[in-house]
């Protein structure tokens, strides 16, 4: 197991260098970082002056062996735009976004599993037909569009809970969090409903699908036969053989989520990272992309090897060697 | 009254939408303290009867007319909740296909204990206490390691004897018994049946045993209802159903029994299985299989073969197999027979290439050492008739596409005839052509086996590795198709591995035989010799403890 | 084996619509796919005005709402958005494009995917190690940098979009093939398919897929809808179709704007009709995905 | 209810800016909201409406040198006084590129070659060449403290903004903290963050007239439908820039107001003029269409601007006749641009090119308000000049790249600073002279002798009156030749809660200053 892990681990070295390469190649050929930053009036020189400090004039190739070696020496670099270090910049925006991500994972196993099971386990029920419904209607109704009419609805109309932006904090382990005090929770509860919507229609579909193969296996009939509980026959029985679908998803959503969540982070105002991604890239901020890319990839590694390790606990038939 | 059924029919829903009636009219009566045996012929309904007492009965199965009482509450129209107070508790269930039956990504000792904490008081280490006793009951050694274990850990009877173990964890009134020692070798058989017996006796409980080994019958039961095609055809004392069957289906079943005490050239069959055209097309195709080769040459050697399963955390290993080695010749029926978990299953899997034996190890077909040979080559040489049938069978495909899928991808049947030869094949194993649409899950064990069964026939192979093919089907069936086998071997020089736990069907079937302890082989030699004149105690211990099925006492 | 009874005469339905019996939801879900793909071929035969030539478009006739008379006297039916775009035309005319990208970028991102999952699994090693390092690649690319780059290499147009959310899509197929792939590939039947001489091809795809795809389809539709969506947001930033073509997605989020204000034709029509249509598919997909699942066969 | 709990405290001022700003840095960042926030702890010399502010008064001694008497008795935050030696500090701190990169007014400070400190309340500033629109640019020089930097004793400039005093500039890092945000303006900052959001404490020291709130809070909702939803939600008590869309929402619900106010930026579409032809623009005789005026005077007459002003804006922008908002001070008088497709179709004809031609139009995507809708717009128009169009839209980044690139022979663009009525013709159409400041973003290869000619002149008038009239000549040649064509003036616009009053700037700043309760 170590063994693996080390193995993988060595892998993800080789493609973090391709990641980094593909963003740097990607950066520049759509953008040029002078003529973004340059103003309206900038003259010939102002445009050279400019390239020369950042090393835009290098040829492609040295300037990205200059950001290696800089890495190499823990200098991810400084932003384009805002003359700060990359690395400041989207640690200091990472818990925003990691708590409302949390939450709408949270939100969205603790919905989607057991509604997905109910469904799986009760297939003719008019309860199950109004959850296929509603999970259907739940994830075809465009991300921007939901967070309008939650905002509409709960803000506006009701007038219960804000419509933007993120509540006060408190410090957690030297994160600054609103997860743990009651007003900044209010603040994030819409941003967190609005990724979760997406996660609960997928998690109640893979569960339900699940559900109804498992429950007919010789297994499932015979812990029925055993007079367990049925919590237990569900909960431990269902459950471990139903999850590496859904285990899949989490992880890849919750990279996505952390990486990716531009549309709620832009409609409710939510200062977190996936907005910076975005900002940056728009912006030609190639120093932010790249770090940020490099971050990314490596959690997506982790996230998947995390994953993958997880598989094996859940199905002893799986081995990694 | 403990348990009364009462007229009960079933019909199971099949996806074409046609119905299937699977149990017509069936009565039967129990005390507590007793025990009622069900035989009859495999796919009769059998196991229907055992699951619509726990209300498992599957989506598509309907309860069309009839009562069950138990303790005198009707309970056929139960809800899940109220089976849920019975399950366990009042009704122990042991389940038919021991390997699937236990949930593959847990623990031994997880479904052990979950169902003592459930229906006892004891929690924490007296709960995992108890569960080493009930293993030591049921015969496991090393219990407390095989708590750890994972089902696919474990060889066909351990998982049958943990099955045992949870199924009368919380010493229900009534245990339902569905074929509780299949896999399991003579010595264990006899102590879980020994352990039945008393618990009947002491505890007061009533059994309800369904089986198709009349000696376990003669020795255990009570009474015993004779089922065929979903009816029964007699029911009486123990007694009088053998010695004097009233039916002729009953009748030809007693004939069937293979005895140990003689070796014939076939078994006794009364026709059991209908001939029709199709079913000689099948057999016909069977037999211009393989070009016969001259009997007697050394087909598969085997020397030094080892398995070492690493053990958990780096732990030091689990050595199943130790240094066996054995030659088969070509044409002969080579069994093996041994204590379950000896590592009768792990010699077939490492033959087959499924699993990789410890290095040093050579296992030679035709004098080449196998895994040089092509895949699709060598599918046409060596087959497989796997312990547990129902995993072994594609849950996505129905039964006929599982059964010809490989020969027609291997261009041994072309394929606007692949339809009709699975067909035929079915009929071989007394199947119904209609089975050839259904769906895996929906075939009773013993119908399971007979797919397993002649899809690696259809491949008409030189060698078969059967581990215990027949050991979910009653006599009658057995018979049949035990006879085609020898027949094929006869004709066209087809060689057969033949592992069982019935000694009985291994001295009809076999020339030669090892016998398996603890992955070492402590004594081999023909069949006759061997079964006769055991000279390793472990035989003898092994034939001492044979359940018989006196012909003798019937005639008496 | 006992007997068995006809319960419904010899079928003669055609066999593709076996699975639709009895199935009312099912049948509608159908009947609206047919509906909506049959209206996104005739677009221009049935819509009143070509919403793509700019030359039939005014801003005089903008915002308009249902049932309105435009400048030249015929009525809209559904209203107008900003620029004088007669609604229905444009969701048909809509609907065609992001048929067309939703469909073929799921697609292309589910074979690819699946094919590729299923090869990770049975050859494990270092092939199933550069499959997934792939995977986490992709996963971890953000889609709006690759759909600028394809922008900026390739130009504009409907396939640099397909390609750049196909790329997406394909991972996660892969990814999830693959681990359920993983467990399936433990079980015996694969031993028996491997003992039977089948080629790997074979065991891929008539063993292993058919056990494994469940999740796959499952997110299906998911994934129909997500592309749409996807595709909208890129229009949106301007990555991806032409706003003079506005496709089903990108009239949504166009409407957006519009929807506090109470024009709320803008965006629900289109809405609307993205729903009604990954709602057919839905429930269409799930019924074909009971009907292959061989303990559900049974109506029971 | 809610909306009574939020304006429970009415000392604090809640506002939403469209875009989040950048940093409290305010010398790099030459965007509005950035400018906005700054506004409030900064002030420059010269007031944005071109009223004195820290200066009283200003003359030119020479052709070459103008002289500003300081604002006596006005303290920085800090508690320090503010006198001439923190002007040559800040014009030093403003002509000093971090890494390399200029600040707001770098360039166009340039000429300056010195600054001097004549007396704690007067300093001079002198230039290579007659400078007249110094003013205009001192506008932007957001004076520091030097004391707050540590700087003791006189202040030598120099052109590179070294000065010997290099290590004392404080970093971003110590704006966006605070501690070297000390400005003379009517805020402090209480607290300023990377994502843009900053709150506010009242200067109670601000030597002008002190506002009304105690503490503003600045939140940024980039997103339209976001900021107007905050507003209805009572998040907020002013949010900018909301769609014209979303005035009819605030207009039927008594409890939300607006304020606009004609803005400084013109909106128009650039045409390469090159008669070798221009990127992307193909007829089929290979000949360059854009090269013949009349061909320029069709695509302008076959666009109907009110239609677009009244439409996509629903008034609130006005239809443009110039290249710079006529409304604005000092502006020229010109006739209105016609709208007449049929002569529009004549000319077009006329220049040959009945069977119309092909152009590609380029739109940046996330730039303009409504800048979608309106090319969507042009495009109907041309299109039913006979001219087929096929729209480009793109982020802003791709655009500019191209743009810069010369990739672009159709754009639209729009440009509005508060530097007068000339700034858009000398930057995008005069000939590049990198030494007078001019035609730094020409690309539309527009040379006309007349219209150079007065740029030139203009670019070193030093007589206001004469400089008008030169900008007059400039304006009316190019209206004439349309090197580009002049679509509308944006409008800046605000919606806030009823009881509040609300008169802004036509740089459409966001300022707290600006804001009554009535
Ligand atoms: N994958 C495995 N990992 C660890 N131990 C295993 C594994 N497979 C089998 N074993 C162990 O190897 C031994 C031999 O198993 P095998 O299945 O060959 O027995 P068997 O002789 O076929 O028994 P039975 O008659 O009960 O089927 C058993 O003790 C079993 O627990
Ligand atoms: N879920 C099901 N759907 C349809 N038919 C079924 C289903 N389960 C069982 N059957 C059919 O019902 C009949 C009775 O099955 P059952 O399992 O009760 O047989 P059995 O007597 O236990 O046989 P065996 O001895 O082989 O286990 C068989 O013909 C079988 O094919
Ligand atoms: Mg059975
Ligand atoms: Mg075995």
């Amino acid at each position: 197991m170590i063994n693996f892990v080390l193995r993988r681990l060595g892998q993800s070295a080789i493609l973090l260098v391709i990641m980094s390469l593909l963003v740097f190649v990607g950066m520049y050929v759509v953008s040029d970082p002078v003529a973004v930053m340059a103003g309206e009036d900038a003259t010939a020189a102002d445009r050279a002056a400019l390239a020369a400090a950042y090393g835009l004039d290098q040829p492609l190739p040295v300037q990205y062996l200059t950001f290696l070696a800089n890495i190499v020496q823990g200098d991810f670099g400084t932003s384009f735009v805002y003359g700060r270090p990359v690395l400041d910049l989207i640690f200091e925006r990472l818990p925003a976004t990691l708590e409302v991500v949390f939450l709408a994972m949270v939100l969205g196993l603790a919905f989607g599993i057991p509604m997905g099971i109910f469904s799986g386990l009760n297939r003719r029920k008019p309860a199950t037909r109004l959850i296929s419904m509603i999970t259907t209607i739940g994830y075809s109704i465009p991300n921007f569009w939901q967070a309008l009419l939650f905002i509409l609805v709960f803000a506006v109309w009701l007038r219960v809970l804000p419509a933007t932006g993120r509540g006060p904090t408190t410090d957690f382990l030297g994160l600054q969090l609103s997860l743990f005090n009651a007003e900044g929770l209010r603040y994030m509860l819409l941003p967190a409903a609005n990724l979760a919507v997406a996660l609960i229609c997928m998690q109640t579909r893979l569960a339900r699908s699940g559900t109804q193969e498992v429950m007919y296996q010789d297994y499932m009939m015979f812990a029925r036969a055993k007079g367990i509980a049925p919590r237990r026959l569900i909960g431990r029985h269902l459950l471990r053989n139903i999850l590496i679908p859904i285990v899949t998803i989490t992880a890849l959503e919750l990279g996505t989520l952390i990486a990716f969540s531009t549309v709620t982070e832009t409609v409710f105002s939510w200062p977190g990272i996936g907005k910076l991604l975005l900002d940056s890239i728009y912006r030609s901020d190639r120093p932010v992309v790249v770090a940020y890319m490099i971050l990314i990839t490596l959690m997506f590694v982790l996230i998947n090897l995390a994953a993958d390790i997880i598989y094996a606990v859940l199905d002893p038939r799986i081995r990694y060697s | 009254m403990l348990l009364t059924i009462d007229r009960l029919s079933i019909a199971y829903e099949l996806a074409d939408g046609r119905e299937l009636e699977a149990i017509k009219d069936f009565s039967l009566t129990l005390e507590r303290g007793r025990i009622a045996g069900i035989v009859g012929q495999s796919g009769a309904g059998k196991s229907t009867i055992g699951k619509a007492v726990l209300g498992l009965l599957g989506e598509n199965a309907r309860i069309s007319g009839g009562r069950i009482l138990l303790e005198g509450e009707d309970i056929a129209g139960f809800s899940e909740r109220q089976f849920g107070a019975i399950r366990g508790k009042r009704v122990g269930y042991i389940y038919q296909n021991p390997m699937t039956a236990l949930n593959p990504v847990l623990s031994i000792g997880e479904q052990l204990i979950e169902t003592i904490e459930t229906h006892t008081d004891k929690r924490g280490t007296a709960a995992r206490s108890y569960a080493v006793e009930l293993l030591t009951g049921a015969e496991v050694s090393h219990p407390e390691e095989r708590l750890t274990k994972y089902p696919h850990q474990l060889s066909g009877g351990l998982c049958q004897r943990i099955v045992f173990a949870i199924a009368i964890a919380a010493q229900p009134d009534l245990i339902i018994a569905d074929e509780p020692t299949t896999a399991l070798d003579v010595t264990v058989q006899k102590a879980v049946l020994g352990t039945l017996k008393r618990l009947a006796a002491q505890e007061n409980i009533a059994i309800v045993l369904i089986t198709h080994d009349m000696g376990v019958v003669s020795q255990m039961c009570d009474e015993v209802y004779v089922l065929l095609r979903g009816q029964l055809v007699e029911r009486g004392p123990t007694m009088q159903i053998i010695t004097a069957p009233q039916e002729r289906y009953t009748q030809e079943l007693m004939a069937a029994i293979p005895s140990v005490e003689q070796r014939r050239a076939r078994f006794d069959v009364l026709d059991a299985f209908e001939e029709t055209p199709g079913r000689q097309r099948g057999i016909d195709y069977l037999r211009a299989g393989t070009v016969a080769l001259a009997h007697g040459d050394t087909m598969l050697a085997i020397s030094n073969l080892s398995k070492t399963f690493t053990g958990e955390k780096g732990g030091a290993g689990f050595k199943a197999l130790d240094s066996v080695g054995f030659a088969v010749r070509r044409g002969e029926t080579f069994g093996i027979v041994g204590e379950s978990g000896s590592g009768k299953s792990t010699i077939g899997r490492a033959i087959l290439g499924l699993v990789h034996p410890d290095p040093g190890a050579i296992i030679a077909l035709d004098g080449h050492p196998i895994g040089q040979e092509n895949r699709q080559a060598l599918s046409r040489k060596l087959q497989c008739i796997f312990q547990d049938p129902y995993a072994s069978l594609n849950p996505r495909m129905d039964a006929g596409t599982n059964i010809t899928y490989g020969i027609r991808a291997a261009g041994l049947v072309p394929r606007k005839h692949a339809q009709r030869l699975a067909e035929d094949l079915l009929e071989v194993v007394g199947l119904p052509r209609a089975a050839a649409t259904k769906m895996p899950h929906a075939f009773s064990g013993g119908e399971r086996q007979r797919i397993g069964i002649a899809r690696a026939l259809a491949y008409r192979p030189g060698l078969i590795f059967c581990d215990e093919p027949t050991s979910a089907l009653d006599v009658t069936v057995q018979a049949e198709i035990l006879n085609l086998m020898k027949e094929l071997q006869d004709s066209l020089g087809l060689t057969l591995v033949f592992v069982s736990h019935d000694l009985a069907v291994v001295r009809q079937m076999c020339d030669s035989v090892i016998v398996m302890r603890a992955g070492r082989i402590v004594e081999e030699g023909p069949a006759e010799q061997v079964l006769t004149e055991p000279a390793d105690p472990y035989t003898r211990q092994l034939l001492s403890a044979m359940p018989r099925f006196l012909r003798s006492a019937a005639a008496s | 084996m006992s007997a068995i009874k006809r319960l419904s005469g010899p079928s003669r339905i055609d066999p593709f619509l076996v699975p639709f019996r009895h199935y009312p939801a099912a049948i509608a879900g159908l009947v609206g796919i047919c509906v909506f793909t049959l209206a996104a071929i005739l677009a221009p035969l049935i819509a009143p005005q070509n919403p793509f030539d700019q030359g039939q478009l005014d801003i005089m006739n903008g915002l308009l709402p249902p049932m309105s008379e435009m400048m030249d006297g015929s009525v809209s039916l559904l209203g107008t958005d900003a620029v004088g775009r007669d609604i229905l035309s444009a969701v048909l005319y809509g609907m065609r494009t992001s048929l067309l990208v939703a469909i073929v970028a799921v697609s292309i991102g589910m074979v690819v995917g699946v094919v590729l999952g299923l090869v990770a699994v049975m050859r494990g090693g270092w092939v199933d190690a550069v499959i997934m390092r792939a995977v986490d690649l992709t996963v971890s690319f953000p889609g709006v940098l690759l759909a600028l780059m394809l922008l900026a290499v390739f130009g504009s147009g409907v396939d640099k979009v397909i390609l750049a959310l196909a790329i997406g899509i394909w991972a996660q197929n892969a990814r999830m093939v693959r681990a359920v792939g993983l467990s399936e590939m433990k079980k015996d039947y694969i031993a028996a398919a491997r003992i039977g001489g089948l080629g790997d091809l074979r065991i891929m795809f008539h063993f292993l897929l058919p056990n494994a795809i469940s999740p796959v389809l499952v997110l299906m539709p998911m994934a129909i809808s997500g592309a749409i969506v996807a595709e909208a947001t890129l229009s949106f930033l301007g990555v991806g179709v032409p706003i003079t073509e506005p496709s089903l997605g990108l009239l949504i989020s166009n409407g957006n704007d519009y929807l506090l204000s109470g024009r709320w034709w803008i965006s629900v029509v289109p809405g609307l009709v993205l729903v009604l249509m990954v709602l057919s598919i839905n429930v269409v997909a799930d019924r074909l995905r009971d009907h292959a699942n061989p303990y559900l066969q049974a109506r029971g | 209810s809610a909306f009574a709990a939020g304006t429970a405290n009415a000392e604090t001022l809640r506002m939403a800016y469209g875009t989040a700003p950048v940093s409290a840095d305010p010398y790099p960042y030459s965007d509005t909201q950035t400018g906005s926030l700054s506004e409030h702890v900064f002030e420059m010399l010269v007031g944005l409406d071109d009223t004195p502010l820290l200066a009283t008064g200003w003359a030119w001694e020479s052709d070459n040198a103008i002289v500003f008497n300081l604002r006596e008795g006005v303290n920085f935050s800090s508690g320090a006084p503010f006198t001439a030696r923190d002007v040559v500090y800040s014009m030093c701190r403003m002509m000093y590129r971090v890494d390399g990169r200029a600040n707001v007014v770098t360039s166009a400070l340039g000429p300056v070659t010195d600054v001097v400190a004549i007396d704690d309340h007067t300093v001079r500033f002198e230039t290579t060449a007659p400078y007249p629109i110094i003013t205009q640019k001192l506008k932007f020089l957001k004076i520091l403290s030097a004391e707050a930097a540590g700087i003791a004793g006189d202040i030598t400039f120099d052109r590179d903004g070294d000065c010997g005093i290099v290590d004392s500039y404080p970093s971003q890092a110590d704006f966006d903290t605070g501690s070297a945000a000390i400005g003379t303006g009517p805020y402090i900052y209480e607290s300023f963050q990377a994502t843009g959001d900053a709150n506010l404490l009242r200067n109670d020291n601000y030597w002008g007239e002190l506002p009304e709130w105690d503490r503003v809070e600045i939140r940024s909702v980039p997103n339209n439908g976001a900021r107007i939803a905050g507003l209805l939600a009572g998040d907020y008590d002013v949010v900018e820039r909301p769609s014209a869309e979303d005035l009819q929402v605030i207009e039927r619900d008594p409890n939300f107001a607006y304020s606009t106010v004609p803005g400084l930026q013109t909106i128009f579409i650039v045409l390469d003029t090159n008669a070798d032809g221009a990127a992307g623009v193909t007829a089929a005789d290979g000949s360059a269409p854009l090269a013949d005026v009349r061909v320029r005077q069709a695509l302008s007459m076959a666009i109907d601007r009110q239609a677009i002003t009244e439409r996509l804006f629903a008034g609130n922008a006005t239809v443009a006749n110039q290249f710079a908002p006529s409304y604005m001070p000092g502006a020229p008088k010109m006739p209105d641009l016609a709208t007449d497709l049929d002569a529009a179709k004549a000319l077009l004809a006329e220049a040959g090119y009945a069977d119309g031609f092909e152009l590609e139009l380029n739109v940046p995507a996330d730039r303009y308000t409504n800048g979608q809708l309106v090319a969507q717009a042009i495009t109907q128009y041309w299109t039913r000049l006979g001219v087929k169009v096929i729209l480009r839209t793109e982020p802003w980044s791709v655009f500019q790249t191209r743009r810069t690139e010369g990739q672009m022979g159709v754009f639209m663009y729009g440009w509005g600073h508060p530097q007068g009525a000339a700034q858009l013709i000398s930057g995008a159409f005069a000939q590049r002279n990198d030494d007078l400041g001019l035609g730094a973003a020409n690309y539309s290869s527009y040379d006309n002798p007349v219209f150079e000619d007065a740029m030139q002149a203009w670019a070193v008038e030093v007589d206001p009156a004469r400089s008008n009239e030169l900008v007059a000549q400039a304006m009316a040649q190019a209206v004439a030749d349309l090197p580009g064509i002049p679509l509308y003036y944006n409008h800046e616009l605000w919606a806030h809660r009823a009881g509040l009053q609300l008169v802004g700037g036509a740089e459409g700043r966001t300022v707290a200053m600006m804001v009554k309760s009535n």
